[in-house]
């Protein structure tokens, strides 16, 4: 079955290259069957318990490690549905958007590259991973031709400095410890000054990676150059692939010693994606530009949640963080669906093209809407349950003020900027014109996801108690 | 570096004076190549004389080896000989190209 | 034994400085073209520091079966995949300089 | 004394190179410094008991990234002179890299002198990998895995690159060079099949190979020949992917073959086939190299619909 | 305890609203037929339901559903007498407004959006009356916000875009703050279901820090909505809305929202005991009774009638916080029965003056002198309506300003009663010039000529006929205010409830 994830999308990539015509076909079946295979493994992992494999069979640090905990099946699962979902969309819009037939392999290779991230526990592996990972996105974004160069460029040349970093302290690693996988290091490891330094320039590579403030300054550029269901694959998932292994380091290997050192590191950064991103968003006059800058921010919620989780060691804090990754992965692929379509149709990048898009396309903004009550954590969405766990595992500790406060603060932040969307769509006065007449179905599966975040809440007792067990 | 067997004291002496001489070639030619005044004579100057130090360099070198190794040397030298050769006219052609434009 | 040692931390050295000269000529720049170089200097610092590493365990009388050969696995690796990477970066920068170029009116990086 | 002398010597002279490529006022002047660098870095390989990777960095670090360079300054067109920075822009950089190199130098002295647990891991489990030379061993056996991601990276990056390749421009060649390469080609066949079959045993294997074959098969290209090589034919695209296809699908074999064991292992091949199954793909990886490195730099925009450039540049000249 | 359908009743009443609303917003624009009967429907069906979740609770009966939420707090929906109130006015209240609605909206674009917006603001706000826990009703409470906000902004007009940005600006920090509130007290106590006498009793000693924290930051969630005073500041301006939106958020939906919210708060969370414990009972009284006064000053200023009426909704809604702040079971009958009270007088009002900016295009109270005579069944409501709001016997407004009046007294309160009689005194200054106005001025202003919206009434009929029930309502709430069916007799069996758990 593992295996099967994995093969399914590589096979279809490479007979998408051979038949380009069939692409769209395959594409879309590889990622109905994985979402299905990544269910039933999710089911069978969170049945029988994690599963951990050596590869090959070669004795233990010889061999790459692979790990199915039940966070990596979730990831896997949210991969392929998300896959499915923007496949459809772009199959609903090929016709309009004139969307490259090189979007297909791409896609389920960036897929696979997920899949293989979500698994690996090796840290050179992860290494090849994130490669992989950085490769597709910015052929996914140079997708959209001229104007999306510079950009992909600047992406790509950020990510290879990222790429070096993280590599650069897993030599050092490697130099001190001789080994390369998470379990057998985490066994040996001691805090002194080199796994100090190791730990940081890798966080500093996935830091520029995961566009983590103060290290986002490419994010917007290239999430609001591509075209709308790329920009939508990756704001929900391509960021969170260094994210996770960010998280890995700092849960699993760190000692705690160094996590409490770096705790405020990480949850000031946060903080501070959190306003950052927020103002940008209020500010910035283009409506992708907005969503991508609502990234900076909801990643900011993550990384609050990392720190907090190292300071405080709660799991009802790595459940929100995961929570928090979920929601919004599902919320912004809605986002970025329903302004890719709205801008579309209306002809414009400019905020002020969506004006009285309540009117002429009241289901694409609805889907922004509805996305955009969960980024701002309103009930009963995922974004609220990320929130609801983060204050809860908060007031666990006994006077912790200000971190609810921040909170406070950061939500009316996301307030602001998704209303201000939104009270837009609501101007009458002179509503923008169609191009030509909204499609329905491309609306439609918009909106999907947005449901989705929403009905998290109904699975929200499983899902904190999945992710709960898995922090211990 | 490898060290074959013994080497009486005049192959020593003509293995070194051959390096030597390569390595004069070599120098010449880099030093021309950063000081001589147009493509033309930089060519000139770089081809000849690489060929010719690699040659010499070469040669120095047959002392210490064995005879398969010493063909294979030759054989390298000769396809650098051919292609420097080669890559010369190609350059020529384009500055004088470039220069007929001008 | 000595000389082993003090060879070995020389090309220690040598690598970590490699790799500050290729942050120097990253962060600096300012061509596109000059980045993807230092970072490919930056990469070639951290294999030779990998290969250092790998040195290591040949010991003082050097016999290349000994080296670390998971080592040299992992670089031949990271070689491919930094010359796929700069690849794509200069074929993206030949096309950045070409639609610069097709606009006269807007003035180059 | 003199091997340190030696040692010193070319240390010396990579570090004035980097610096000097990292420096120089003109790029082009940076990029043949950084080729000349890459070819000082084989040779510091070598020096350092890695002479696989010294071939490796040979052709694929300085050649073909040289090569690559150099195709880029001419796509670019007319070099401008580089932007002069004021001091300050360059100094504040400096000061801060040279921190960083203190805590780097710090860091590296620091590091054990005693090599870790894995060498000698991989020579206990040699015998049983079905190839003899331990590089190859790790890279197709123990940690396949890896190379399989490789490939695909490798592929990648063909792949973006063919989308934004530029329509193809037509030169005469000439007729010595062209010669001088048909005359080339078969030598470095020859080479690139000695050197993949070396790689069982000692230095040598399927990317050096790979590469060797598309340094021939790029100047052949450039010499207006191999007309068939390019993405727009099937063949050349089954090629390309072949390495990947029959990696997967010995993968795939394997697992079946395995399939009895209550808990059938990824990627691990039976030991009495191994060496087959390495070799077999070895070769195929080979080609699929050779032809995506070859791609990669005569980069032309195929016929096939996966490159925006030409619709791009409709558009620009309605306009 | 019952059959099996009963316990889905909660729900039912929920859904009644919630799926007509749903198919409204895939109706055409001119499929208005379907859209009436849809919405009708609904209604009809919602207070059968009602009715027969009233007989049961009125013998004692109490209804749960409940699904799995977050954990330690389930989504529970439950049927008690106090939610039934609630329920009770908002559905009676959905009834009058939809017709009301109908009448108003006809011919204006969008009305497929409006009535689907306007079902689920009703939908949301019987969800918030029957809400079981804390976490439910937090949930309700921001659906309650975003299925208002369409409707304040649904003109679209600038003024209407400004009026929704300051709505939502603050809303939702006072969703925010609720939230942090619930989540604070959560972690301390979890989120069981209300009930009489509270739950946080068994923690009053050992966190009353946190818990003094959590009611600060719960009432000042509630108080966004409930308009205390210095979260007041979004109600005067959502009056750009059309009237029946000012009519629903004011007597039933918003305003009430906050205020109810803040009578589950004391009575079944905190509960009287702990209340006491924690003395967090006066500066809640003390804010209210602010608010009640600062309220009727500003309207005593204000010159257009909706924005008079808005102030007017300030103060009096503060009367209910006030009875329920005393801890008395006096004056919490007072409070209680003001909060239908003051619903059903209020959106008379609104309909007048809805009716008046409908028909005569007037929205200054200088320009309706003489409207009296153009338009008597209107000023009739209206001078009922306003007389009750100053507490003029025999409207209901003086049965529960009677209450009030007693609580006050009974719980020594002597503060209390002089701002009563000061304010009522406001109320009668800022109401009968209004009134003299209508009856006693000769005409002022240029008015379209007669007979616009309806051949033989001074208005469409269905602008007409809500108004004049809930007119009757008015006299009939006050003059039977002894029997068995008023809502002053359902809210002593509540306050009987709550007070006399142990």
């Amino acid at each position: 079955m593992m295996i099967l994830l994995l093969v399914l999308p590589l096979a279809a990539a490479l007979l998408m290259l051979l038949w380009p015509r069939i692409a769209p076909l395959l594409a879309l079946f590889s990622a109905a069957v994985c979402s299905f295979l990544a269910l039933q493994l999710l089911l069978q992992v969170s049945e029988q318990g994690t599963r951990y494999w050596l590869l090959a069979g070669w004795p233990s640090g010889l061999a790459i490690a692979w790990q199915a905990d039940t966070l990596s099946c979730l990831l896997i699962l949210l991969t392929a549905v998300l896959q499915l979902l923007v496949g459809f969309y772009a199959f609903a819009t090929r016709a309009r958007d004139k969307l490259s037939q090189g979007f297909w392999p791409l896609s389920s290779l960036l897929q696979l590259s997920l899949t293989a991230l979500w698994l690996s526990r090796d840290l050179f592996n992860l290494y090849v991973c994130l490669e992989l990972l950085a490769l597709v996105a910015v052929a996914l974004v140079s997708l959209s031709g001229r104007k999306a160069i510079k950009p992909a460029l600047n992406y790509l040349l950020l990510s290879l400095f990222g790429s070096l970093c993280y590599l650069l302290g897993v030599v050092l690693l490697y130099g001190a410890y001789g080994r390369l996988d998470i379990a057998g290091l985490v066994s040996q490891w001691q805090p002194n000054l080199l796994t100090n330094s190791a730990l940081l320039l890798m966080s500093l590579g996935l830091m520029l990676k995961a566009a983590l403030w103060p290290l986002h300054g490419w994010l917007p550029a290239a999430h609001a150059a591509a075209p709308a269901p790329v920009s939508a694959l990756l704001s929900a998932l391509v960021v969170k692939g260094p994210l996770f292994i960010l998280c890995l380091l700092w849960l699993q290997l760190a000692s705690t010693e160094q996590a409490q050192a770096m705790a405020p590191l990480f949850a000031g950064a946060g903080l501070a994606a959190l306003l950052f991103g927020g103002w940008s968003a209020l500010r910035t006059p283009f409506a992708k530009n907005l969503v991508a800058y609502s990234t900076v921010a909801q990643l900011g919620y993550a990384t609050l949640a990392l720190g907090l989780m190292l300071k405080f060691d709660q799991p009802l804090i790595f459940a929100a963080l995961w929570l928090f990754v979920l929601a919004h992965a599902l919320a912004k692929a809605a986002c970025f669906l329903a302004i890719g379509e709205m801008s579309g149709t209306l002809g414009g990048k400019r905020l002020t093209t969506l004006k009285g898009a309540s009117q002429t396309m009241p289901l694409a903004m609805f889907a922004f809407a509805v996305a955009g009550g969960s980024l701002i954590g309103l009930p009963p969405s995922g974004g609220f349950l990320a929130k609801w766990a983060l204050l809860q595992g908060l007031w666990l500790q006994e006077q912790q003020l200000f971190w609810p406060l921040a909170l406070v603060l950061a939500t009316l932040l996301s307030a602001a900027y998704v209303f201000r969307v939104v009270v837009l769509a609501f101007d009458r006065a002179d509503p923008v014109a169609p191009d030509f007449s909204p499609q329905v179905l491309p609306q439609w599966l918009a909106l999907l996801p947005a449901l989705a975040v929403w009905a998290m809440a109904l699975f929200s007792e499983p899902l904190l108690l999945l992710l709960r067990l898995e922090a211990l | 570096m490898s060290v074959g067997g013994e080497l009486s004291v005049i192959s020593t002496l003509l293995s070194s004076a051959l390096l030597l001489t390569g390595l004069l070639f070599f120098i010449a030619g880099s030093v021309a190549m950063l000081r001589f005044p147009d493509s033309y004579s930089r060519l000139h100057a770089v081809t000849k004389a690489d060929s010719l130090g690699l040659g010499s360099i070469i040669a120095g070198l047959m002392f210490y080896c064995n005879w398969w190794q010493n063909l294979l040397m030759l054989l390298i030298w000769l396809l650098v000989l051919a292609s420097g050769t080669v890559s010369c006219q190609l350059l020529a052609r384009f500055c004088k190209t470039k220069q007929d434009q001008a | 034994m000595v000389e082993f040692s003090s060879s070995l931390n020389l090309f220690l050295a040598t690598a970590a400085t490699l790799v500050a000269i290729g942050v120097y000529g990253f962060i600096v720049g300012p061509e596109p073209l000059r980045r993807i170089v230092a970072l490919n200097i930056i990469s070639a610092g951290i294999f030779m520091l990998m290969v250092v590493l790998a040195y290591r365990s040949a010991g003082p009388d050097a016999v290349s079966t000994l080296a670390d050969p998971v080592l040299h696995a992992l670089v031949l690796t990271g070689l491919v995949v930094a010359v796929s990477a700069t690849a794509f970066a200069l074929a993206l920068l030949a096309r950045l300089g070409k639609t610069t170029a097709d606009r006269p009116e807007e003035p180059g990086p | 004394m003199s091997l340190l002398l030696f040692d010193v010597l070319l240390c010396g002279l990579l570090l004035a190179l980097a610096l000097a490529s990292v420096l120089s006022r003109q790029l082009s002047h940076a990029v043949i410094l950084y080729i000349a660098f890459g070819l000082l870095m084989a040779l510091t390989w070598a020096r350092l008991a890695a002479p696989d990777l010294a071939l490796a960095e040979a052709a694929i670090g300085a050649g073909l990234t040289g090569a690559l360079c150099f195709t880029a300054l001419a796509r670019q067109g007319k070099l401008a002179a580089s932007p002069t920075l004021s001091w300050q822009q360059r100094c504040w950089p400096a000061l801060f890299v040279l921190v960083t190199l203190f805590g780097l130098l710090l860091l590296v002295l620091q590091l054990p002198a005693k090599p870790g647990p894995l060498p000698a891991l991989v020579m206990q489990q040699l015998a049983a990998s079905g190839v003899s030379h331990p590089v190859t061993a790790v890279l197709l056996n123990f940690r396949s895995w890896d190379t399989l991601l490789e490939l695909l990276v490798l592929l990648l990056a063909l792949l973006g690159t063919l989308q934004v390749a530029p329509a193809p421009v037509y030169q005469s060649s000439w007729v010595l060079s062209r010669s001088w390469s048909q005359l080339l080609a078969p030598l470095i066949i020859v080479l690139a099949g000695y050197l993949l079959w070396a790689g069982a045993h000692q230095p040598g294997g399927a990317f050096q190979a790979g590469a060797l074959l598309a340094a021939g098969a790029v100047v052949l290209k450039l010499n207006h020949q191999l007309n068939w090589l390019a993405w727009r034919n099937i063949w050349v695209r089954f090629f390309a992917i072949a390495g990947l296809t029959v990696f997967v699908a010995a993968v795939l074999t394997a697992w079946l073959l395995s399939g009895a064991l209550a808990e059938p292992v990824w990627l691990r091949w039976p030991p009495e086939l191994a060496k087959y199954i390495i070799l077999l793909i070895e070769i195929f990886a080979t080609l699929a190299i050779a032809i995506t490195l070859t791609l990669l730099v005569v980069a032309e925009q195929p016929a096939t619909p996966l490159s925006l450039a030409r619709q791009e540049d409709d558009e620009a000249a309605d306009g | 305890m019952s059959p099996f359908w009963l316990s889905y009743l909660p729900l039912a009443i929920i859904l009644s609203s919630l799926l007509p609303g749903l198919i409204i917003f895939t109706l055409k624009e001119q499929q208005v037929k379907l859209r009436i009967a849809l919405n009708l429907l609904g209604v009809t069906v919602k207070l059968v339901l009602v009715l027969i979740m009233w007989q049961a609770v009125k013998a004692g009966a109490v209804f749960y559903f409940s699904v799995p939420f977050l954990p330690g707090a389930e989504l529970v929906l439950q049927g008690d007498a106090l939610s039934l109130l609630f329920v009770v006015l908002s559905s009676v209240l959905w009834l009058a407004t939809t017709i009301y609605a109908i009448g108003y909206l006809e011919n204006s674009p969008l009305r497929s959006r409006f009535f689907g917006y306007f079902s689920l603001c009703v939908s949301a706000t019987v969800g918030l009356a029957l809400s079981g826990n804390l976490v439910s009703f937090l949930l309700f409470y921001e659906l309650l916000t975003l299925a208002t906000f369409p409707l304040v902004v649904h003109r679209g007009t600038p003024e209407a875009l400004a009026a929704g940005r300051r709505y939502l600006a603050y809303t939702l920090s006072g969703g925010l703050l609720l939230l942090t509130g619930v989540a604070l007290l959560h972690s301390l106590v979890q989120s069981p279901q209300f009930i009489p006498g509270g739950y946080v009793s068994a923690v009053v000693s050992e966190h009353a820090g946190l818990l003094q924290l959590a009611f600060g930051l719960m009432i000042a969630g509630l108080g966004v909505k409930a308009a205390l005073l210095p979260l007041h500041g979004w109600l005067p301006q959502a009056m750009v809305a059309p009237a029946p939106v000012s009519a629903l958020l004011h007597a039933v939906a918003v305003v009430k929202a906050g205020a109810f919210g803040i009578i589950r708060l004391v009575y079944d969370v905190f509960g009287v005991d702990s209340m006491q414990q924690l003395q967090l009972a006066e500066p809640l009284m003390l804010l209210a009774a602010t608010t009640i006064l600062y309220g009727s000053w500003r309207a005593l200023a204000q010159q257009d009638i909706k924005k008079r009426l808005a102030y007017s909704t300030i103060s009096q809604v503060s009367y209910i916080t006030v009875g329920v702040a005393m801890l008395g079971p006096l004056a919490a009958v007072g409070g209680l029965v003001h909060l239908v009270h003051q619903g059903v007088m209020k959106i008379t009002l609104f309909f007048c003056a809805g009716n008046y900016a409908e028909t005569l295009g007037v929205h200054k109270i200088n320009e309706l002198n003489g409207a009296g005579r153009r338009m008597p069944l209107t000023s009739v409501a209206f001078t009922v309506a306003a007389l009750g709001m100053i507490g003029i016997p025999p409207t209901a407004g003086f049965i529960s300003k009677w209450y009030l009046g007693l609580g006050a007294v009974a719980t020594d309160n002597s503060l209390m009663l002089l701002v009563f009689v000061f304010s009522g005194l406001l109320n009668a200054a800022y109401f009968l010039p209004i009134v003299y106005r209508l009856w006693f001025l000769p005409q002022g202003g240029n008015w379209p000529k007669e007979q616009r919206l309806s051949a033989t009434l001074e208005t469409h009929w269905m602008l007409l006929l809500p108004m004049l029930f809930t007119a009757v309502l008015i006299i009939l709430m006050g003059v039977f205010a002894s029997t068995g069916v008023s809502p002053l007799s359902w809210t002593q069996l509540i306050v009987e409830r709550e007070f006399s758990y142990d």
